[in-house]
């Protein structure tokens, strides 16, 4: 085991943490913008993998990658403007709206899946993204190779890292939005169009959650497999949480979930005799303990998961 | 001189109940004008319509040159009116400028100028005589502080007309003297105040006009200087007020609560208590005075059990109860009132019948072999309804006490703590925020409560309400017992003083202008480190004072 | 195209119960444990199906993502309904088809793969996998040059366990040098994960990878894609998933598979038997590419034909 | 205005209570028509007849008796953890890990069933059902005790503990419990002595469907007749009032969580003795989630909750015969479960504003009609009585 315990290694696992975490980086900022307004939003699953999905429809229909991402992220919102039109406007519970979204989600692409492409035994391929190497920068010993040799969506989700930040305690849509989730009565006093806000952060992580699913269809591969985000919206909820509500938190968590995956991945081929099972409940445990507050107390937005009326 | 505010022939439904109906109501340029009315009559319903929160199902408002439609508190936000909710409304986790700020995006621009906006604030405080910090969390300001926060706000909007919904329930005497000053500065640079207030005293004190609300409807706007507390009183609740007043005799008898040197910490270590030694007998009001916040709390819930003592002890009827449960404490007769309703007292999604055995629910008659018996649990609500005046909504014992106002869920803890003719009860601001008929009320069951026997240690930060029910008075500050009187001696300055931190021995001492020690009190409150002497002279009072005065005057 | 085919029309052994007109055509229906569109297994069956339908003109019904707790249920509901013919697509069914079929004598529950039958009507037919292992480890053996290889398995069962030892021990015979990697991703349908597998292994020194899980597979050819090695089809034919990557395919006959059952039952011979079909059932092919020499062909030829022959032992010793 | 008037009134206007009028029946069974019918559209657009289809999804359920057992059958463990849904819901506290104690349940059951199958029925059904209610109950324990002691939320951490033991339960079943053969992720069949009598011959039915009517009763009666229940909601809608009553709140809260994760242990312990006889690795998949949209459907009361997990239980069974009989995809049948959720669940929320309008409506046609004679007259009747009271209290206590 010692021999693959070297720089190699690391490089790789690293690179490896990077990519797996991408997808998950990308729902959660999306998912941070939607609970800082006070909506749970457990339907990112779904929404990711729609945004796979109809990534690959529009890179297959238009022949650009980056015209299938812009569906990805429209049918996100789409799907997005569906759950808040339950949440926030009807205000049905957010958790069940959440759980009957991924079922929607689930039903959906699979359907018009079959509808536009019949059945098939092999995949349908499409333009995808290829990654892009930063001049300069990817030529440096070891943190070139891991950081500056990927596709333009990673250095996407890296980069909402700042603005997401950036948004939320710089500017005036950010105080709206974080009102809105702590007091939302003070932010109506105030003339905050609480449900309003909230509509349009649920959009939001739509946005980013389709994003998320596109990174992994045409970021990751090229082609749409059903069911192809295993999770990872779920993942992406636990994300948030342990990130505690913000952007830097969840980029930590988004790291560390992806390290977690990359480890348990390298040491079972490396012949390493740990149940994969105990690995795959690691993030879910970080979560539970990040929720006790032993490494820090964790606030969650008051208001989180209360529908607004008048 | 037109009216800055006209609000005409305003109606307001829920369901089918009508909250305001036909109501006229006009503002001057800077007036203050009060609005009075019991619990439940409509005033917050009707500022909620004119804020935009609510919309009317009736009526026109009028407002600074137009008929206006407010749909949003934005819409009324722009045209220049601000409201002070009874509860604030701000965010706890921001800090002071976020708090001012929020939803003013596009008056101030989408990126946050922090440095300009402070200054902005600043100059507004500044302008009328307020001291704030822009750069503090909220959580961890005082309730005066946050009231000033809200009136910045407010006036950060370009307010001409402020809405302040009952604003002095929670201010101490101190800092209500602090907030008319303000809002008379505010008065004389033109803006126009409503004032919805409980207080009679305040009004008279302070408004210009009066309008009285009852049932949702108007009954009077006549001028402050014309008219009297009496006459205002009628208005209201249409009948006169026999306040409750202690008949001047104490018929204390037996020793039934005794504190022995206790000292209670608190979450930062710091002595909420120190040192309180203090006893009531049956037949007795104690009644505790002092500044809310210096350990009043504290002092209420270590005798009842909510709270541990670090050291001392405490006698009920010459048993030691601390250290006991909660549960065993209330079975040894201990009545309880506590501060906030709200929170502790009531739950608020129970009805009316549940919150009325929350401490017997599992006890005869109303368990019997595990299981609930409702016929018991029914008729002793009904008895209850009755006995007490409650007043519900038409699902009588039924109804949730959320959907009841503030007096009448006040009532509901009243009667379920006093009913059982207790031992001991302990009433922590048992009128906060109730109006003068329910207050009116519930003094008299505390009276009634002390005439049967009980003893009663009234903690309030009201010193006429101090004044009218106990038998003795004792002030507290800063977790100390400052020193104790007799009713007979009841001097508001001497107590004022008292709660400011001296000791009876110094505060008789002290050279006082009747009623003006509690207004300045709330400046030396903090308490400084002074130098030592027995009599103070103006100067030192209001500046320099012993940080520990007690241990300054020997025994 | 299913009108020439007159002949299977009239089987030489009725449906039971006698009554029945002999034209009548059989009812046979195809239980899905996943959806169609898998492009893995249960796609297969469905091109099973469209086989059947245009090979021995008999139509077939099929019902898709069936669930565990329903198997037995669904079992029982073409049992009542007179159906001549199930196929369960899935060992998993066994258990169930062994409760409900002595319930239903007049119809025959086809469990695919499964090892076992239940007499009088339960049988299995499955595809000996291993072989195709094998076959794949042979092809994969003479196109190494770091003399290291990846397999990945979805799940650790028998039969995955099986194709994968058989890849090894194939490989060995080629070379006794080359190491193999075996590793399991426990999904059949997490792609990224099966492209992180394959990237652990080629960073290894892993140069080329194979994998028998579904979609999974897909994840490991972009991986090797990727990283510029190689990589065998598995399966269902994937030269064209990454030409240059993929050097060949071994792929599944699975269609065969029903074609087979369906002209048993036709014919009046279906037996309550596990039965498993290899090489020389015409079940398993490969689909070549130009990267194969015709040395190495020559090579895997040969080693098709000695499993033709029985001549080589299946190298899975279970639960080890 | 007349007596009754005044009581119809009364009940109308009861704020809160759940009224029942043609509203409650009216509203659910249109927004199922509405579901339907969107599906409908899905149906038309690949060709197969929806009321055909939907024909099958109905009525098939009550083809034949096994049909209609095949629906309580699946209603059994969505009640149960639809019940632990409703009690922890009723107490304050949201538990969406009702899958993973169920699971949990399953486990332990299952482990009992292998270790005890061989002892008589009455022993080894009883130490299976006990195992699953203690497992149940631990897995509900930790994130009660992590709301006691920490207040993390235990929406969160329910959610988490579901992951948790869908791979542990991986991991028993791929590991230490895998069959002897050694073949499958799946454990042993239990000794047959541990399997569920059933209560109808030749269907799957058990008596597990007794087990969760009982534990129906049973939930109602702690909730709303017993101190117990008491402090348990108490502590669930304002703790700092209970713990001023002298109610303890941690302990209450955890054990609002235990019992609750007890309740859907049982769903676990069912359909591991009554349906599967074994664990496997995709064991029961969904049943906890269903048992939430079925507490909700119900409007979290234990008759509402049985009720709409025999309407999810038809939907299950009839969306399988609506496959078999017109070949229906699958994946329409999971979309047309979500939009039935979302529609039924829309419609209760929406109820109470359309009644609101239509009494709004009422109130302004009646002003029109008696140019607002009777508002007032009820006002200045309020004023009245207001008056009276204050008399009476002036009476009495002067
Ligand atoms: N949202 C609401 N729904 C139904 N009834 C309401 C609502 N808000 C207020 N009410 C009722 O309307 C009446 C007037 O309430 P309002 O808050 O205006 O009284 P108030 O005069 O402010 O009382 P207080 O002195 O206690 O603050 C009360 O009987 C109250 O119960
Ligand atoms: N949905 C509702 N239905 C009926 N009454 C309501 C409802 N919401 C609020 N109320 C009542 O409206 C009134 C206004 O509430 P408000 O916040 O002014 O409290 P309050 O009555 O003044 O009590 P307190 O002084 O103790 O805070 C209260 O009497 C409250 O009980
Ligand atoms: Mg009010
Ligand atoms: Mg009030």
């Amino acid at each position: 085991m010692n021999d693959i315990m070297n720089a190699a290694f690391f490089v790789a696992l690293l690179s490896a943490a990077l990519r797996l975490s991408v997808p998950i980086l990308f729902a959660a900022l999306g998912g941070m913008f939607s609970e800082r307004s006070g909506v749970v939003n457990i339907g990112l699953e779904g929404i990711m993998l729609t945004g796979a999905f109809a990534g690959v429809v529009g890179s297959y229909f238009t022949g650009s990658q980056w015209l299938g991402a812009l569906v990805a992220m429209l049918s996100g919102v789409a799907l997005a403007a569906l759950f808040a039109l339950i949440t926030v406007k009807i205000q049905i519970n957010q958790i069940v709206s959440g759980i009957a979204i991924n079922l929607l989600a689930v039903g959906l692409t699979s359907f018009f899946f079959r509808a536009l492409f019949g059945i098939t035994t092999t995949p349908i391929t499409v333009n995808a993204f290829a990654p892009v190497s930063l001049p300069g920068l990817s030529t440096l010993p070891f943190v070139g190779e891991i950081l500056f040799s990927q596709t333009a969506l990673v250095y996407i989700a890296f980069l909402l890292v700042p603005v997401s930040w950036f948004i939320l305690y710089k500017t005036s849509w950010g105080l709206n939005i974080r009102t809105v989730g702590e007091h939302p009565t003070a932010a109506d006093t105030v003339g905050i169009p609480v449900n309003r806000v909230r509509t349009l952060c649920v959009l939001a992580s739509g946005a980013l959650a389709g994003l998320g699913g596109a990174f992994l269809s045409l970021g990751q591969f090229n082609m749409f497999v059903d069911n192809m985000i295993s999770g990872r919206g779920f993942i992406a909820v636990a994300a948030v949480i342990f990130g505690r509500w913000n952007p830097k938190g969840i980029l930590i968590a988004s790291l560390i979930f992806g390290v977690a995956d990359a480890l348990q991945i390298r040491l079972q081929t490396a012949g390493v005799e740990i149940p994969y099972q105990f690995l795959l409940m690691f993030p879910y445990l970080l979560t539970v303990v990040a929720l006790t507050g032993i490494v820090g107390k964790t606030v969650a937005p008051k208001a989180l998961g209360k529908a607004y009326a008048k | 001189m037109n009216p800055i505010l006209k609000m005409t022939n305003i109606s307001k439904y829920f369901g089918t109940f009508a909250a305001n109906e036909g109501v006229d109501f006009d503002v001057m340029p800077g007036e203050i004008h009060a609005l009075l009315g019991e619990n439940g009559a409509g005033k917050s319903t009707l500022m909620n319509v004119l804020y935009g929160l609510y919309r009317p199902d009736g009526g026109e408002i009028w407002f600074d040159g137009q008929t206006r439609h407010f749909t949003s508190s934005r819409d009324a936000i722009l045209s220049g009116i601000g409201m002070i909710h009874q509860h604030f409304m701000l965010v706890p986790v921001h800090n002071v400028l976020e708090n001012i700020i929020m939803g003013m995006g596009k008056e101030k621009g989408f990126l946050i100028k922090e440095d300009q906006l402070e200054k902005e604030v600043l100059e507004i405080a500044a302008r009328y005589g307020m001291e704030i910090n822009p750069r503090a969390m909220v959580a961890e300001l005082s309730v005066g502080e946050q009231q000033r926060v809200e009136i910045v706000k407010a006036l950060f909007r370009g307010t001409k007309l402020l809405i302040m919904d009952e604003p002095t329930a929670v201010l101490t005497p101190q800092e209500t003297e602090e907030l008319f000053k303000t809002l008379r500065r505010m008065s004389d640079e033109g803006m126009s105040i409503i004032l919805i207030t409980h207080k009679l005293g305040e009004v008279m004190a302070v408004s210009n006009r009066v309008t009285v609300l009852r049932d949702g409807k108007v009954t009077n706007t006549v001028m402050t200087k014309d008219s009297s507390e009496y006459e205002l009183t009628r208005f209201m609740i249409g009948r006169e007020l026999s306040p409750a007043c202690r008949d001047g005799r104490c018929c204390a008898d037996k020793l039934v609560l005794e504190l022995e040197r206790v000292t209670c910490e608190g979450e930062l270590g710091n002595h909420t208590l120190e040192d309180v030694s203090l006893s009531v007998c049956s037949g007795e009001i104690l009644g505790i005075a002092g500044v809310d916040g210096n350990g009043q709390k504290e002092l209420a819930e270590i005798i009842v059990g909510l709270r541990g003592v670090k050291s001392g002890r405490i006698f009920l009827s010459g048993e030691e109860i601390a250290g006991k449960s909660i549960l065993e404490i209330i079975g040894k007769g201990v009545g309880y009132i506590p501060e906030d309703r709200h929170k502790r007292g009531l739950v608020l999604d129970f009805t009316i019948g549940e919150n009325l055995i929350l401490k017997d629910y599992s006890k005869k008659p109303f368990t019997k072999g595990g299981l609930f018996d409702f016929g018991q649990i029914y008729s002793h609500a009904d008895e209850m309804i009755k006995k007490y005046s409650i007043k519900t909504s038409a699902a009588g014992r039924d109804s949730e006490a959320r959907k009841l106002s503030g007096g009448n869920q006040q009532k509901i803890v009243v009667a379920r703590e006093v009913d059982k003719g207790p031992k001991l009860l302990i009433a922590v601001q048992p009128t906060r925020g109730v109006d003068i008929g329910a207050t009116e009320f519930i003094h008299k069951q505390i009276l009634k409560a002390k005439e049967n026997g009980t003893a009663v240690l009234l903690i309030s930060t009201e010193l006429s309400e101090i004044n009218q029910l106990s038998d003795r008075i004792a002030v507290i500050y800063k977790g100390q017992i400052m020193g104790e009187l007799a009713h007979e001696a009841f001097d508001e300055s001497l107590i004022g003083l008292m709660m400011a931190g001296l000791t009876y021995e110094q505060a008789v001492k002290a050279p006082r202008g009747a009623g003006e020690a509690p207004v300045e009190g709330n400046r030396f409150a903090d308490g400084h480190r002074t130098n030592q002497s027995n009599t103070l002279t103006p100067d030192q009072v209001s500046g320099d004072l012993p940080e520990n005065p007690k241990e300054q005057v020997s025994p | 195209g299913c009108a020439p085919k007159a002949e299977p029309a009239a089987p030489a052994d009725p449906a039971p119960g006698g009554e029945a007109p002999a034209e009548e055509a059989p009812k046979i229906v195809l239980i899905l444990p996943g959806p169609i569109n898998d492009q893995g297994w249960n796609a297969t069956a469905y091109e099973g199906l469209k086989l059947v339908e245009s090979d021995l003109g008999v139509t077939m019904e099929y019902v898709e993502s069936v669930q565990q707790a329903d198997f037995e249920s669904t079992f029982r509901d073409y049992g009542e309904k007179g159906y001549d013919l199930v196929f369960a697509h899935g060992t998993q069914f066994f258990d169930a088809a062994k409760a409900v079929g002595p319930q239903y004598p007049e119809t025959f529950y086809m469990v695919i793969n499964s090892e076992e039958g239940v007499e009088p009507n339960v049988g299995g037919i499955g595809i000996r996998e291993w072989e195709g292992g094998y076959v794949a480890g042979t092809l994969a053996a003479m196109n190494t040059t770091s003399k290291q290889m990846g397999a990945i398995g979805s799940f650790p069962f028998p039969v995955i366990e099986g194709t994968l030892d058989a890849f090894e021990a194939a490989a060995i015979a080629v070379d006794p040098a080359i190491k193999v990697t075996k590793t399991y991703v426990n999904s059949w349908d997490d792609i990224q994960k099966g492209k992180e597998t394959a990237l652990a292994m080629i960073e290894a020194g892993s140069d080329l990878v194979f994998c028998s899980a579904n979609q999974v597979g897909l994840g490991s050819i972009d991986a090797a894609k990727t990283k510029g090695v190689k990589a065998v089809g598995y399966i269902s034919p994937q030269n064209e998933v990454a030409p240059g990557t993929v050097i060949s395919s071994v792929t599944y006959n699975t269609p065969g598979l029903f074609k087979f059952a369906v002209q048993d039952f036709l014919d009046g011979k279906l037996t309550a038997t596990g039965k498993s079909l290899g090489w020389a059932d015409d079940v398993l092919d490969v689909q070549w590419t130009d990267e194969i020499t015709d040395e190495m062909k020559a090579v895997v030829e040969q080693t098709i034909q000695d499993l033709k022959d029985g001549k080589v032992e299946n190298p899975y010793v279970p639960g080890d | 205005m007349s007596a009754l008037d005044k009581r119809i009134k009364d009940v109308f206007l009861k704020p809160g209570a759940r009224r029942f009028n043609a509203f409650s029946l009216l509203v659910p069974i249109a927004s199922v028509i509405l579901a339907l019918a969107l599906g409908s559209v899905l149906l038309l657009f690949i060709g197969i007849n929806p009321l055909e289809a939907y024909w099958y999804l109905i009525f098939s359920n009550f083809s034949s008796t096994y049909n209609t057992a095949e629906v309580l059958v699946k209603a059994t463990p969505i009640a149960l953890t639809g019940l632990a849904f409703t009690f922890a819901f009723r107490t304050g506290l949201f538990n969406i890990g009702g899958e993973g104690q169920m699971f949990a349940g399953a486990m332990a059951a299952v482990f009992v069933g292998l270790k005890t199958g061989h002892l008589p029925p009455a022993v080894t059904i009883g130490l299976c059902l006990l195992a699953a209610v203690a497992a149940g109950g631990i897995w509900g324990l930790i994130p009660g005790v992590l709301k006691g002691v920490f207040g993390s939320s235990e929406i969160i951490v329910t959610i988490m503990f579901n992951y948790v033991a869908v791979y542990l339960l991986s991991f028993l079943v791929d590991k230490p419990l895998r069959e002897a053969a050694g073949f499958y992720p799946q454990t042993d069949m239990i000794g047959e002595n541990a399997f569920l009598p059933f209560l109808i011959q030749n269907t799957r039915l058990h008596i597990g469907l007794i087990v969760a009517i009982v534990l129906s009763v049973l939930v109602y009666v702690i909730l709303w007749k017993t101190p117990l229940g008491y402090r348990l909601r108490a502590v669930g809608y304002n703790p700092d009032g209970a713990e001023y009553a002298g109610i303890n709140i941690r302990r209450n809260m955890i054990l609002a969580m235990v019992i609750s994760g007890a309740l859907a242990g049982v769903a676990g312990f069912t359909e591991i003795n009554g349906i599967h006889h074994r664990l496997m690795d995709n064991f029961s998949r969904n049943v906890g989630f269903d048992g939430i949209a079925a507490a909700l459907l119900g409007g979290a009361t234990p008759a509402g909750v049985f009720l709409s997990s025999i309407l999810l239980g038809m939907l299950q069974t009839g969306a399988s015969a609506m496959q078999r009989g017109v070949g229906v995809p699958a994946n329409i049948v999971s979309i047309i479960q979500a939009l039935i959720i979302i529609l039924v669940l829309a419609g209760n929320m929406l109820r109470p504003k359309l009644e609101m309008r239509l009494k709004r409506n009422e109130r302004n046609e009646r002003n029109e009609r008696d140019g607002r004679k009777e508002t007032t007259s009820a006002t200045s009747a309020t004023s009245a009585t207001s008056a009276t009271s204050a008399l009476r209290e002036g009476s009495t206590h002067e």
